[in-house]
């Protein structure tokens, strides 16, 4: 045991004593003080993020992250969410045939009075907060392609909302009201199947006209003459970014709910179904 | 100033290389699970201050600040794209720990759910007492 | 006409596939629907793969640029002749151990995740293959090592399969963790993220459209490979960092056991070469880095080769066997790999293309042999009763002709047996050692092969020459036979057709790792979009 | 017509945070403000508003903006020099307690801005609400007074009033 | 009068704002009790968005204020799991 | 007069410090819930390190993800499961179990 | 611009700075209090003085600051409008998180409100259990 402790002691002071010199040694790209201006990579995202001089060459939108994150490298945050996806479905598996629906049903009468959750200030101040930290949130995503903030951003802030209800409230007051793992599920899906599709909507336009489109493309291009608007009735949107943002907020917003009402099933119930399960 | 601004801003980076090590500590060497996605968590989010420190610049001038990689207007004319230039931190890094960060969050949370599991099977998230399968 | 949709629509198109199944889940009754789903899923990547192939084999390396962003700027697809053979690989593979988990999958509750978390999988790696830019390998080895941990704890109420998927999960975790603070000294250091920039960055040093160099790049690319092959051998398992493996493959679902230990491991091995042979390739100007880093790999290749083959002779349970079998193989693809240390081998020479074609020989021997044995190991299991204890299967495969001839043509692959393609991917690794001037290695090699006969051996006797216990033991359907006889063909194809194999993978090699084709790899994936 | 007036509540709050938040007044926010406003109302409306005519008496919303003037300009100021005293003094002199103080309004946004009130001051804290007794338990830092009329006229005599015309 | 006047008139209250970051974070770090260190978090974060607004004017990039409406949410998130965390038998009750 | 550089420099090495003492104590920390307080402690000091180095985008997403949702699955996690850290100790005003 | 314009402009920003300086100063005796009071109840108290004058006060001084500072650009209105709606999140959330606290830590006993003259809630709560 002892051996094993100095052992992982030894290597995390070779670590650290290789990243310090790896960085005194600029290996980093600077020492000491940050570089006085960008590396050139990053001068190209900035000054075309958006450069009207340059039409097929600019992602049209100020909020040059927003840009970056999906049209620049939008690939990767597609693989992103598919992440969050994945884990979700994780677990999902993992919780496979358990559901609240049951004692829901049961609970109908218990629950509401005010033996359960926090006092009752706090119950009001959440019923109080809900639809302001919607709004906020919507606010962030929404705006996303202008200033900071976007899809995530906005679908976690909104998250609070059903978050704070489930602790301050209990789970069963969300279930009553709708929230329960089927409508969070195909939200999420509505959202995931909105990325997507956008994602792909210039290249289904590509097939249909019969020019040259790329996947995840925004903004037309030299050799991809398609794409979509970034000006609607006078006002950016910036074409792709402004969807992809509203899809992601959806997905998100929904992919946590799903996730905290899973988190919240009692462990009586669960270990009533796991118990002598078979397995191979 | 500029020796104390040197002096600072490698007390943050040699802080954020320590707390990798620490972060890495609690993993390897913590017995609890629930301890080690602790440690887990925070040693993700320490990769990402490091990159993001790779895409900080100097201060442009002493009174004025790096801006964030975001116009503040909707239609801008050439100075205003070569002010930007000047002034603006580096976006790719901030957009690579947006994705990594999102990712950080899904592993995290698909650990927890199995954490739960090992607890429900085995009635500890102990390591030690965990030993079912050998290595 | 739409630019090579067929390269830039497979991973998404795949993912979407994925994104819409839980959903139909909820409303869909039939468990059928779902193998049907999944089939033509895998079906329709398999056909794309083999189109991306042909493209390859015919018109040389192409690149996909994603939403028309040329490199460096955007993120590209870049497949030449060695990724788009494994990704052929991959969808060959994974198709089968679709179609084989249609036996094995029977419950409607657990169908749609099932399937949902396969198709990660299988986006995952093919990301991961296709990609050419190191941060978006990061991310789709994040797609495919959730899916993985998902899936090794897919059976929930085992602990066993609980305990290794959290331990593979954790420790993958940091891993990924620790290849993406590379990427941070590389972006640092080279201003830049796309495969075929750096190794213009690298190689040839040619102004590019994202600058020069920044600080210190010798630091840098110490810093960075260390940890990102640190990331590559935890994903592929090699000696110190195996210790997940043998716990996470046997505890997942028979189909999984075999996708794990058949093809994800091809990935981490796939990102070395990448790594090691095209970026920072021999012409580097960091060579002297890359000399460490092989000499290094050539070691704790030897080592995880020996680890696993001993260990292969003392375990009693049958998947563990064979998981400890993959460590071994991964160990002998690896020490192909090294080959390419400037004092043993210069590129060009007769070893170094030994070495390569070996490596990648070997690797499709293995993949092809270790799915055919997991899968005929799901078989053996459900006919033996749900044991996998060697001393319980007790010969169930006599019960059953064609199952037994699976599991003799799957050990003879594996073990390396004259007509069989082991034996020739072998021969390809000893002889490279040989002429390359340390014959040392190549009496390793034999020696791996030769210790590993015992567990081999062991393997046989129980499944196969040991007397049945029961009289009885249950039928099995069609499917998983014909999808064993499949790859009972394929093991038999590559040992038949070794030679003309031999001659055309060699010839892969020296399109790809050679100075050739790192020009190729550079000019198709970089110059190209600038230069017109 | 009762769901019309909540869904109409809920969408002026959060159509105005909504601009207020976004900082500007173009087509663009105003759009994307309806659009948003009106689905949290649809979603939140049953909710959050249950007497959906309170909100268009006006004299409501007077009394409010003079509760607001007085609460900031006189109780807070006095309460924060109070405490403020007590951190720097020397000594600082404490006397902590946790006294009843009932309260005689009816509804739960009313009985939330008295609560919120008390806990805004420095100085008294609510750590417990009893609905049932209609009584707040407040931690209070100088308690003078044991006795719960008389603290209820040291600590939220004023709110209350305030609150009773805002609300009920 | 010159905004910059102003400006430095805000420039000196700054370290007094980091001197009582640091004294809030030495008492999350002292303890005793969790709900101390909970509170100082909550406070701390509390003025922490005051003064994320009051250097994003200072920044001159208006843009960050976003930041200090997201921490106060999130911060008072905290605050009331910990509550629940005390109070109750299961989180999700 | 110091400048705003050299204030903001010395803003982010109180901030990295602040997160390095509570990093060390949340990974030594036998108490889970005290880990946990204290990771929210690191993560808002890195929201500060984020601000600081002009990343909105990136405070935006780290907070809810660092301060609110990680503390909360973890505060799920320590509900169900168990408090304490290795070997057994006592907690003193243990209102957890 | 003019005349009256930039008089509106700088009595906004005299007052934004005010209230400013008033938050510093009220931020560094609540952090004081948060050191020297005895216990988490009575620190509670300090807490308050850090939201309200230490919060509220400097981010509607910010608001109204950056409303009055002209160099911000149409952007302005954003921090005005962020800070505002900030501001008054905070005088919501503040007095619930520390009522939620207070209510939770004295029920489980998590912190232990001594020293303490007075104490009807426990007199309550005695009450109830022997009902």
């Amino acid at each position: 045991m002892n051996v094993k402790k100095a052992l992982i002691l030894v290597s995390l002071i070779i670590l650290v004593l290789t990243l310090s010199a790896a960085f005194t040694s600029s290996a980093l790209g600077h020492y000491p003080l940050p570089l006085s201006g960008v590396r050139w990579l990053a001068s190209w995202y900035l000054y075309t993020t958006l450069n009207p001089q340059y039409p097929k060459f600019t992602a049209m939108s100020p909020e040059a992250v927003t840009a970056i994150v999906w049209d620049y490298r939008g690939l990767d945050t597609l693989f992103e969410t598919a992440v969050f996806f994945l884990a979700i479905v994780g677990a999902l598996a993992l919780m496979r045939g358990i559901s609240l629906k049951s004692l829901a049903e049961s609970n109908e009468t218990t629950t509401e009075g005010a033996g359960s959750g926090l006092s009752l200030i706090s119950k009001t101040a959440a019923k109080l907060l809900t639809p302001l930290i919607i709004a906020v949130s919507a606010s962030i995503a929404l705006h996303g392609h202008l200033t900071p903030g976007g899809g995530f951003q906005g679908g976690s802030a909104a998250a609070v909302a059903p978050l704070l209800l489930l602790v301050i409230f209990s789970v069963y007051f969300l279930l009553r009201r709708g929230i329960s793992e089927k409508p969070m599920l195909t939200l999420r899906t509505a959202g995931l199947l909105g990325i997507y599709l956008t994602a792909l909507a210039v290249v289904f336009t590509g097939l249909v006209t019969g020019v040259n489109a790329y996947v995840f493309q925004n903004q037309p291009k030299f050799d991809a003459p398609v794409g979509i608007p970034a000006y609607l009735f006078n006002t950016l949107v910036s074409g792709s970014l402004f969807l992809f943002n509203l899809s992601e907020y959806l997905a998100v917003a929904g992919g946590f709910t799903l996730v905290f009402i899973l988190l919240s099933i009692p462990e009586e119930l669960v270990m009533s179904l796991i118990r002598g399960e078979e397995h191979e | 100033m500029s020796e104390v601004d040197t002096f600072m801003f490698n007390v943050f980076i040699f802080s954020m290389i320590l707390n990798t090590a620490i972060s890495l500590y609690g993993i390897f060497a913590r017995p609890t699970l629930i301890k080690k996605i602790i440690a887990l968590t925070i040693f993700s989010d320490t990769a990402n201050v490091l990159a993001i420190a790779v895409g900080y610049r100097a201060w442009p001038t002493v009174e004025r600040s790096p801006i964030p990689p975001v116009l503040t207007t909707s239609e801008p004319t050439a100075s205003d794209l070569t002010s930007f230039l000047q002034t603006a931190v580096d976006p790719l890094p901030q957009a690579l720990v947006l994705t990594a960060i999102v990712i950080g969050l899904a592993v995290t949370l698909f650990l927890v759910f199995l954490t739960l599991q090992v607890y429900r099977l085995y009635r500890t998230t102990d390591v030690r007492k965990i030993s079912r399968l050998r290595g | 006409m739409v630019y090579l949709l067929s390269v830039g629509l497979l991973v998404p198109s795949l993912i979407g596939l994925a994104f819409v199944l839980p959903l139909i889940g909820i409303f869909v009754r039939n468990v059928k629907f779902f193998h049907a789903y999944a089939s033509l899923a895998s079906l329709y990547a398999l056909a794309t793969a083999a189109y991306n192939f042909h493209i390859v084999l015919s018109e040389g390396v192409k690149a996909y640029p994603f939403g028309g962003w040329w490199p460096p700027i955007g993120i590209s697809y870049e497949i030449d002749e060695v990724n788009a053979l494994i990704a052929l690989l991959t969808t060959s593979v994974m198709f089968l151990i679709t179609l084989y988990s249609a036996w094995y999958i029977k419950d409607l509750k657990s169908a749609p995740y099932y399937y949902t978390l396969l198709l990660g999988l299988e986006v995952g790696m093919l990301g991961c293959i296709y990609t050419g830019d190191a941060f978006n390998l990061f991310v789709m080895l994040e797609v495919m090592s959730i899916s993985a941990y998902a899936l090794v704890g897919f059976h929930r109420s085992k602990p066993e399969a609980v305990e290794a998927a959290i331990k593979y999960g954790l420790f993958g975790a940091v891993a990924t963790t620790l290849y993406f603070i590379g990427l941070v000294f590389v972006y640092g250091s080279f201003g830049t993220l796309n495969m075929a920039d750096l190794v213009n960055k690298v190689t040839f040093g040619i102004s590019s459209a994202s600058g020069t160099y920044y600080g210190q790049i010798h630091a840098a690319t110490a810093v960075a490979l260390a940890l990102s092959l640190w990331a590559f051998t935890f994903k592929s398992a090699v000696f110190p960092n195996h210790f997940w493996l043998p716990d996470a493959h046997p505890e997942a679902p028979t189909p999984v056991s075999a996708a794990l230990s058949g093809l994800v491991v091809n990935v981490g091995v796939y990102a070395i070469f990448r790594f090691l042979y095209t970026i920072f390739s021999p012409y580097s100007i960091v060579s002297e880095l890359r000399d460490v880093m092989l000499l290094a790999l050539l070691i704790l290749g030897l080592a995880s080769g020996f680890v696993g083959a001993f260990m292969m002779a003392v375990q009693d349970d049958i998947k563990r066997l064979l998981a400890y079998s993959t460590v071994s193989h991964i160990g002998l693809v690896l020490v192909g790999l090294s080959i390419g240390i400037s004092i043993a081998a210069h590129p060009n020479t007769p070893a170094y293309v030994n070495g390569l074609s070996g490596a990648l020989y070997h690797l499709i021997n293995h993949s092809l042999g270790k799915s055919l044995l997991f899968l005929a190991s799901g078989v053996v299991i459900f006919m033996a009763g749900n044991t996998r204890r060697l001393d319980e299967i007790g010969g169930v495969a006599r019960r059953n002709p064609l199952l037994g001839f699976t599991i003799i043509v799957g050990v003879l692959q594996l073990l390396g047996v004259p007509p069989f393609g082991g034996f020739f991917s072998k021969y390809l690794l000893y002889s490279s050692y040989v002429e390359a001037g340390m014959p040392y290695v190549s009496v390793m090699i034999n020696a791996i092969s030769a210790i590993s006969i015992l567990g081999y051996v062991r393997l046989l006797y129980a499944a196969l020459f040991k007397t049945p216990r029961t009289r009885e033991v249950p039928k099995v359907n069609l499917t998983p036979l014909t999808v064993l006889l499949a790859l009972a063909i394929l093991c038999i194809a590559t040992g038949v057709l070794s030679g003309s194999i031999t001659e055309w993978l060699r010839w892969i090699v020296g399109r790809t790792a050679s100075e050739q084709g790192i020009f190729n790899y550079w000019f198709y994936g970089y110059y190209l979009f600038w230069g017109r | 017509m009762r769901f019309a007036g909540k869904v109409l509540g809920v969408f002026i709050l959060v159509f105005v945070t909504y601009v207020i938040y976004s900082g500007s007044t173009s087509l663009y926010d105003l759009t994307t403000g309806v659009a948003v406003a009106l689905a949290t109302a649809l979603i939140t409306a049953n909710l959050v508003v249950r007497e959906p005519h309170k909100l268009i008496q006006l004299q409501r919303l007077a009394w409010l903006t003079a509760y607001a003037v007085r609460y900031f300009f006189i109780d807070e100021v006095k309460a924060h020099v109070d405490v403020i005293k007590r951190i720097l003094h020397p000594k600082m002199p404490i006397n902590p307690g946790i006294v009843k103080i009932p309260y005689g309004v009816v509804s739960d946004y009313a009985m939330m801005t008295i609560a919120n009130s008390i806990t805004n001051t420095p100085g008294t804290v609510v750590v417990e609400v009893d609905p049932g007794e209609k009584a707040f338990y407040v931690h209070w830092i100088n308690a003078v007074t044991t006795e719960p009329s008389d603290a209820r006229s040291h600590v939220s005599e004023v709110f209350e009033r305030f609150a009773r015309r805002i609300f009920d | 009068m010159d905004p910059s006047l102003f400006v430095n008139v805000i420039l000196y209250a700054i370290p007094i704002y980091l001197t009582a970051f640091t004294l809030y974070a030495v008492r999350a770090v002292k303890g005793p009790t969790i709900p101390d260190s909970v509170l100082a978090i909550d406070s701390m974060s509390y003025d922490l968005a005051a003064f994320m607004a009051i250097l994003s004017i200072l920044f001159k990039s208006p843009i960050l204020i976003a930041v200090a409406i997201v921490l106060a949410l999130w911060i008072f998130a905290l605050d009331i799991y910990v509550a629940k965390y005390l109070e109750s038998r299961e989180m999700g009750e | 007069m110091i400048g705003l550089n050299t204030l903001t420099y010395l803003f982010m090495a109180l901030t990295s410090v602040i997160s390095l003492i509570a990093t060390y104590l949340a990974v030594l920390e036998k108490d889970l819930i005290r880990a946990v307080v204290y990771s929210a402690l690191q993560s808002t000091a890195y929201t500060i390190l984020f601000y600081l180095l002009m990343a909105p985008d990136i405070a935006l997403v780290y907070v809810p993800v660092a301060v609110g949702l990680y503390p909360a699955v973890i505060l799920f996690l320590v509900k169900k499961t168990e408090r304490i850290d290795g070997e057994l100790g006592s907690v003193e005003g243990d209102g957890g179990k | 611009m003019n005349v009256s314009e930039e008089l509106v402009n700088q009595v906004l920003m005299i007052v934004g700075t005010g209230m400013i300086v008033v938050g510093a100063l009220a931020d560094l005796v609540a952090s004081i209090g948060m050191l020297r009071f005895p216990n988490f109840f009575v620190r509670l108290h300090a807490a308050t003085v850090g939201t309200i004058w230490g919060a509220f006060v400097p981010l509607l001084g910010a608001a109204f600051f950056a409303a009055g500072y002209s160099e911000l650009g149409p952007y302005r209105w954003f921090v005005a409008g962020g800070a505002v709606v900030t501001a008054f999140l905070i005088l919501l959330l503040g007095p619930v998180g520390s009522h939620a606290l207070a209510r939770a830590s004295y029920k489980s006993r998590a912190a232990v409100p001594k020293p303490l003259i007075y104490d009807a809630l426990s007199e309550k709560l005695k009450e109830g259990e022997e009902k």
